[in-house]
């Protein structure tokens, strides 16, 4: 979206298209990669905190205003970022030098490319694909490469089997997330995000919003499972065998440090950013307010979104500091045996409710 | 409201559901938990919920006319055309309401009664098979699928009789049913096909418009309608036809309580009553007076029975003719009032007698006493205080069979009796209607309160067995109840709480339709004769019921009269009822044993002239000139010429194998280069 | 613009395509084949398929690649990074698939090829569901047959006996 | 790059890469992948006479199928690479010549 | 089939219920806090003794102090640290045994020895310290000692001693000298003849 307004804006200008393009691009990306270290930044503290919180700690208290405790440490993160980014970037002896430095890009581009289509209001949303939903979807596998690029560079057997984990949990519980999504993509008709919004306006029985998720019992489930889904492919706890700490040291990343690391973990959290993004504009009503009608123009969507996401990511961190890891054959058993029937009897049900009070 | 749609969707809903049970069941139950019981129950539920849906549906409409159709072509064959649908009007609904009802109460009834039954889920999966074969010849809207339906029933039934096939006399009281009802239907499908070649048509509304416009007639109509009438006969046991129902009973009983009382015996009447409006004037006649005949002679059968079901057998077999008779007279709609009725209050007997047998059973298994039989009435007696709930029901079934005032029973018979009376007044000649009517009424009540007392009250006959006695569980006695409460007048006769009327829902909603053959006496009518006889027939029927009722009191409880005595008495009579009039036997002497005699000797010509010299002697020619070419073909043709192709391929094989590398990328690149030939070639 | 990013997009889409078929390394060649199916999405896009183009990714590289890839390892000793891996009768080869090309690049320059002006259609998706679902239903179900074939068959020949 | 004939050198040129791929490597998986390169060109064809023939539609119908028939075919190959790999420890298909006489 | 279910209700009920915990513990964390903010907040010392006097723990090792007003610079300390954490100035004393008010320069020591020197830097790194104690033992005005135990007269004991910044670990014990007081005291430079 704010790329073709960027071109046709800067076609009134004058005619220098390739610049026009070029300008677009960087114009619209650069806000795009602040969101994406401001989110890590943002939610690297908040999880410390809230794990903190959860295990009756206080978590980071000394950096932040007045360098002193009781000030909640709100520049925690600023310095662990600052310490990433001087720390010294080890490459080691053995690995495929090539591949171990363009890994973290491909994960990177993965998530960038995912984040373009993220609506985050009416108008601001980078990319307006036809295609949204599936898209997302689609660039999601790219990070699976280079989680798979990583841990075979790095010539080290836990980088390498927490990079087999990764690749057949990612792969494996893309399936019922796909699945579960189709079940607004059903209700709506459309793979488009900001129609998927725009089907989910109104209220549902008079007091709920309209939102696709309160439609009807089906799409219900499919949050569920789509959301718990999305928990196992950003590999966040109780689904994080591939870089399971107390087995693996830390998957794919074992080997990585500093800079190449930062980039892990901002991709990392801009997934957990894209995914529920994708839930909140299937299943939440996107950038809708909670109060049909109310406060739901302009810059109310940008809050309305970005407060819906940050409440998923805020579940997923409750999630992740209340249970424990599962085991691998556990969490296969729960994507091909429970997951799986389950989405599809969804599909079958709402196609049924669709034909019957659609 | 329900719409046209909604109705056909249902209708499908309730015709195939048990279908699927069946299907289920015949091929997984088994391995189901619980056998899969669970999914015929599901299914008949679900059934009976859409059907009491389709009733409900009914009354809030309120509307006599409703008629809803909906076909689809089955066969198109140019000139020729097969459709097959559904033709839903208010009769439809309530006898879909009566087979769902039944239907369900057997099934949860057989849950404890068929308890480790050695084919549990097979039987399940008949009874799934029946529901959706009657449910069909309820729905059809045309004459061949209500053919095929009807030949469905009789193969389910043939199944059910048959279910403990390992007693010699189930296996042959199976197959007795299903060749007796082939006689009746082979004139069934003669009426059929008259119609047909007539009027063009199967379907029923087609046909009626085809005999109003006349394009049959005459004799011809009235053969045809006999014909119709014919499969009647044999699916409702009407006389000659009879013989197979008593002998059905082999069957469990509440196969029998869902098929031999209330559902698949009704088939026949329900015919008669859907086809009411083409039969011609000497058509109703014959069927008056089958049908008046068959009620007083089983009644007089019954009377002397002593096996607890058989009495209900031929009980039912005199009902059914009491609503023939009505149809044969013109009143057609008491016949199916009489149906609904009777199917409440029959099923409920049959259940209840199920009940009885059980105990019994479970008390004789008790004592490891397998002689003496559990459904003879006279090991019997005293019941009463052993199984209250079952002797309340049943009673509640018992007065209203016997046109006891305030229950159902009465309204329906009342309604009968007025009919034969009105028309005997209308037709002096045929006053045997009427008589046969009111005495098969007084006989039913005597039998049917024999049957009463001798089970339930007076002294144990077999103290022994008394003692095992017990009351059945809560699965049986819940359909005991609900029935019997169903056999209360006031269920018929609603918004109106006269019990002596029969004014109600019943003869606002479904209304006689006039007959579509000239010449017929129109519904007003008829129910004009009704009319004018109804007190003078409902005085006569309490009379005649209050008389049976009193005869069996004194006979049986009061012991005032010997039966043993009466039945001296009555020498001959008595004789000829106890054997049941020796139907079987001269069946047998004068039907099947001369027909035996012709097979045989058609089967000597067969096997022993035909097969012998001419089908053998073309064998031997065979095999001589199979011989002479088979030396030509291995000694001369496969030496020089299969063999030499063969080694001289052999020979090229060993030559061409040397392009055989086994490394795939070679072949690849053999074919690719072959392609750029090709290629060049074509481009050249 | 959209001139140059066509040429770029045909340069990383054949560029990686020959290091797939040249690489002495084979993970190269894995790593390579995933630049030339984004390569063959971005043509894809130019063709006005989005949607094609989203599966490709999808299948390609979320899919076939990962199996690509899974194979490679689960069929190496992968204690050393580098899989080496030759090539056979590369001359032969490369003189066979030159005259293919130059056939089919004739056959490509001299057919008087039918060019029709046609709009960029606002939605592919709903269209090719359609299509799938009226004219190729049954080639659609007979794919779905044709997954399902396969899946229990990689199935049953990758277990383990036992 | 608005021509067809654009397209259709670029699929002739995946072509013959990919079927060179396969006529000359030795190992399995790399064979796979110029099947795959293969396959990739001629959905490029499908895509472009959709786009500049009369294809229209049908052409996309096409190329979801040949992507389904890729996918299966990965599947299986891979499969059979493997149970390859486990009976004769390696995948190199010229040291897997059974099939010679 | 049924276990299946109600496996998959188990599972729903028991992640409910200890996500319900969880958020409890979270949103009564002023509650439930275990955190001491430890330089600002610390556990309050134990009012009794751990089973015999201070005095007679003699073993103690915490911090060492150092008396300055009895330290007459005589570098013993300097010398016996094994880690040369010690670091001591001295400057001459224009007059032996008097006091400089200026500088707050006591004459004599609590033992009345007379001091020779004005100690202008006493520092000791306590992030060096390795508690050995072998700088009280030369001390011959046992000016320099381990804080409590035995000690615990002259200085209440300290064992938590930590800082944000590792310089603030450099204990200054001598009196705050300026550069002038310091150049006031020194004996002018013999000028050296030409």
């Amino acid at each position: 979206m704010t790329v073709d307004m960027l071109i046709d804006w800067f076609a009134t200008l004058g005619d220098f298209p390739v610049l026009a393009f070029i300008l677009a691009v960087v114009i619209s990306g650069i806000p795009l990669f602040l969101v994406m270290a401001l989110n890590a930044m943002v939610a690297v503290y908040v999880e410390r905190k809230v794990s903190a919180f959860m295990m009756d700690r206080l978590g980071p208290m000394g950096q932040g205003p007045g360098l002193h405790a009781g000030k909640w440490g709100l520049l925690q993160t600023v310095a662990d970022a600052i310490k990433l980014l001087v720390k010294e970037d080890t490459v080691p002896e053995s690995s495929d030098k090539i591949l171990f430095k363009m890994a973290p890009f491909i994960i990177f581009i993965g998530a960038f490319l995912g984040l373009a289509a993220v609506p985050f209001s009416q108008t601001l949303q980078v990319v307006d694909f036809n295609v949204g939903v599936f898209y997302i979807i689609a660039v999601g596998s790219i990070g699976v490469i280079g989680i798979v690029m990583a841990g075979w560079a790095s010539n080290n057997k836990w980088s390498l089997y927490g990079a087999m984990r990764s690749a057949a949990q990612i792969i494996s519980y893309e399936i019922p997330a796909g699945l579960s999504i189709i079940v607004p993509v059903m209700m709506a008709g459309t793979l488009n995000l900001q129609e998927l919004i725009h089907y989910q306006s109104g209220t549902v029985w008079g007091i709920l919003p309209n939102w696709i998720i309160f439609n009807n019992p089906f799409s219900f489930i499919a949050f569920f499972i789509f959301f718990i889904s999305a928990i196992a492919e950003t590999n966040r706890t109780p689904f994080d065998i591939p870089e399971a700490e107390s087995e693996l040291v830390a998957g794919w990343m074992t080997e990585y440090s500093g800079f190449r690391w930062a980039i892990f973990f901002l991709s990392e959290y801009a997934n957990m950013l894209i995914v529920s993004g994708l839930a909140v504009a299937g299943f939440l009503g996107g950038w809708r307010s909670p109060i049909p009608g109310l406060f739901d123009s302009g810059a109310w969507g940008l809050f309305w979104f970005m407060g819906k996401i940050a409440s998923l990511i805020f579940v997923m961190m409750w999630v992740r500091w209340t249970f424990p890891r599962l085991r691998v054959d556990q969490l296969m058993h729960v994507c091909w045996k429970v997951f799986i029937p389950i989405a599809m009897i969804n599909i079958f049900g709402v196609g049924i409710w669709k034909l019957i009070f659609g | 409201m329900i719409t046209g749609n909604i109705i056909t969707d249902f209708s499908l809903l309730i015709l195939f559901l048990p279908l699927v049970a069946f299907t289920v069941n015949i091929f997984f139950g088994k391995r189901l938990p619980r056998q899969g019981d669970w999914v015929s129950i599901g299914a008949i539920l679900i059934t009976l919920i859409l059907s009491l849906s389709m009733l409900l549906n009914m009354f809030m409409n309120w509307d006599p006319d409703f008629s809803h159709e909906a076909k689809f072509i089955w066969m198109d064959l140019g000139a020729f055309k097969i459709e097959l649908g559904f033709w839903v009007d208010n009769i439809t609904i309530v006898m879909l309401v009566v087979v769902s009802l039944i239907s369900s109460m057997t099934h949860i009834f057989s849950l404890e009664y068929m308890k480790g039954d050695i084919r549990y889920s097979r039987y399940y999966a008949y009874l799934g098979l029946f529901t959706f074969s009657m449910n069909g010849i309820v729905l059809a809207n045309n004459l061949i699928s209500l053919y095929i339906f009807w030949e469905l029933v009789g193969v389910s039934s043939y199944l059910l009789i048959a279910h403990w096939f390992e007693k010699p006399s189930a296996a042959a009281a199976g197959k007795k049913a299903f060749l007796t009802n082939r006689v009746g239907d082979i004139g069934f499908f003669i009426g059929i096909m008259l119609m047909f070649t007539a009027i063009g048509s199967f379907n029923i509304q087609e046909v009626f418009t085809g005999v109003s416009q006349g394009l049959i007639g005459g004799s011809l109509l009235t053969l045809a309608g006999v014909g119709l009438f014919m499969g009647a006969v044999g699916k409702s046991s009407q006389f000659p036809l009879h013989i197979w129902l008593p002998d059905a009973m082999e069957g469990p009983t509440p196969v029998s309580a869902l098929m031999h009382a209330a559902t698949m015996v009704a088939a026949g009447v329900y015919l008669t009553v859907r086809l009411f409006p083409l039969f011609s004037p000497d058509a109703l006649l014959v069927i008056a007076y089958v049908g008046g005949f068959t009620a007083l002679f089983a009644a007089s059968i019954a009377i002397t029975q002593n096996d607890i079901k058989k009495v209900l057998a031929y009980s039912t077999v005199s009902q059914l003719g009491y609503m023939i008779l009505a149809v044969g007279v013109g009143n057609y709609i008491a016949a199916f009032f009489h149906l609904l009725t009777h199917a409440m209050f029959k099923a409920c007997l049959f259940y209840g007698s199920g009940s009885v047998i059980h105990a019994m059973h479970h008390s004789l298994h008790e004592l490891d006493d397998h002689d003496t039989d559990p459904q003879d009435m006279r090991n019997m007696g005293g019941f009463k205080s052993k199984m209250p709930i079952t002797y309340l029901t049943m009673t509640i079934a018992t007065l209203a069979i016997s046109g006891v005032p305030f229950f159902s029973g009465f309204l329906s018979k009342d309604a009968i009796l007025a009919g034969s009376l009105g028309f005997a007044q209308h037709y002096p000649q045929h006053f045997l209607l009427p008589v046969f009517g009111f005495g098969a009424a007084a006989i039913t009540a005597f039998y049917m309160f024999r049957l009463i007392f001798m089970t339930f009250h007076g002294e144990a006959k077999m103290p022994k067995v008394f003692k095992g006695i017990h009351e059945s569980p809560r699965v049986m006695t819940f359909p005991l109840m609900l029935l019997s409460g169903l056999s209360i007048f006031i269920f018929y006769t609603l918004p109106y709480l006269n019990p002596l009327s029969d004014h109600g829902w019943f003869t606002e909603l479904i209304r006689a339709g006039d007959s579509v053959v000239p010449g017929n006496p129109t519904a007003h009518e008829i129910g004009e004769g009704v009319h004018h006889a109804h007190y003078t027939a409902m005085a006569l029927s309490l009379l005649v019921a209050g008389l049976g009722i009193g005869l069996s009191y004194l006979m049986y409880l009061k012991k005032k009269l010997s039966a043993e005595v009466w039945a001296n008495k009555m020498g001959l009579l008595y004789k000829l009822s106890y054997n049941k009039y020796y139907f079987d036997e001269n069946y047998d002497r004068f039907l099947y044993q001369p027909l035996l005699k012709l097979s045989r000797a058609v089967a000597y010509v067969d096997w022993d002239l035909y097969d012998k010299y001419f089908i053998n002697g073309f064998g031997r020619v065979t095999k001589w000139l199979s011989f002479l070419t088979g030396r030509i073909d291995y000694d001369g043709l496969d030496q020089s010429i299969v063999d030499g192709i063969g080694r001289a391929t052999q020979g090229f094989g060993k030559q061409l194998k040397q392009v055989q590398t086994g490394r795939l990328q070679n072949y690849m690149l053999f074919a690719l280069v072959g392609v750029i030939i090709i290629l060049v070639i074509q481009t050249i | 613009m959209a001139e140059f990013t066509f040429w770029i997009v045909v340069g990383i889409t054949l560029g990686s395509a020959f290091m797939v078929v040249q690489s002495k390394n084979l993970v190269y060649s894995a790593y390579a084949l995933l630049f030339s199916f984004i390569g063959v999405t971005g043509l894809y896009v130019f063709l006005w398929a989005d949607f094609i183009a989203v599966v490709q990714v999808v299948v390609y590289v979320g899919g076939i690649l990962i199996l690509i890839i899974f194979g490679i390892m689960l069929t190496n000793k992968i204690t050393s990074v580098n899989i080496s891996h030759a090539s056979v009768q590369k001359k032969v080869g490369a003189v066979a698939v030159l005259g293919m090309a130059f056939l089919l690049g004739y056959m490509v320059i001299s057919t008087p090829w039918v060019t029709l002006a046609n709009v960029e259609p606002a939605e592919t998706t709903a269209a090719i569901g359609r299509l799938l679902m009226m004219d190729y239903l049954l080639p659609f179900e007979v794919a779905s047959l044709l997954l399902l074939g396969a899946l229990i068959g990689a199935t049953t020949l990758s277990r383990k006996e036992d | 790059m608005d021509s067809l004939t654009n397209y259709l050198f670029v699929s002739v040129v995946l072509f013959a890469l990919g079927l060179y791929g396969v006529i000359t490597r030795r190992n399995g998986v790399a064979v796979l992948m110029g099947v795959e390169l293969i396959l990739n060109s001629a959905n490029i064809n499908f895509l472009a006479f959709a786009r500049f023939g009369g294809m229209n539609m049908a052409g996309h119908v096409f190329a979801l199928f040949v992507i389904v028939l890729a996918a299966a075919e990965a599947a299986v190959a891979l499969a059979i690479i493997i149970n390859i790999f486990n009976n004769f420890h390696t995948i190199n298909v010229d040291d897997v010549s059974e099939l010679k006489q | 089939m049924a276990k299946y279910f109600a496996n998959i209700y188990d599972t729903v009920n028991t992640l409910w219920k200890g996500m319900r915990i969880t958020w409890r513990h979270m949103i009564n964390i002023k509650r439930d806090n275990v955190t001491l903010q430890y330089p600002e907040e610390r556990w309050p010392r134990p009012e009794r003794n751990i089973g015999f006097e201070h005095a007679d723990y003699n073993v103690i090792r915490s911090r060492l102090h150092v008396d300055i007003d009895d330290c007459i610079g005589c570098l013993k300390c300097e010398r016996a640290c094994p880690v040369d954490c010690i670091k001591i100035d001295t400057i001459k004393s224009p007059n032996r045994g008097e006091d400089i008010p200026e500088i707050k320069h006591t004459g004599t020591t609590s033992n009345d020895t007379r001091k020779a020197l004005v100690v202008s830097r006493f520092t000791i790194d306590m992030s060096e310290c390795c508690y050995c104690n072998l700088c009280a033992y030369p001390c011959p005005e046992e000016c320099i000692f381990m804080v409590g135990g035995p000690n615990n007269a002259k200085h209440d004991i300290d064992y938590e001693f930590s800082e944000f910044n590792r310089n603030d670990l450099i204990y200054q014990f001598a009196k705050s000298i300026t550069k002038e007081q310091k150049e006031s005291l020194q004996p002018p430079k013999p000028k050296v003849e030409a």
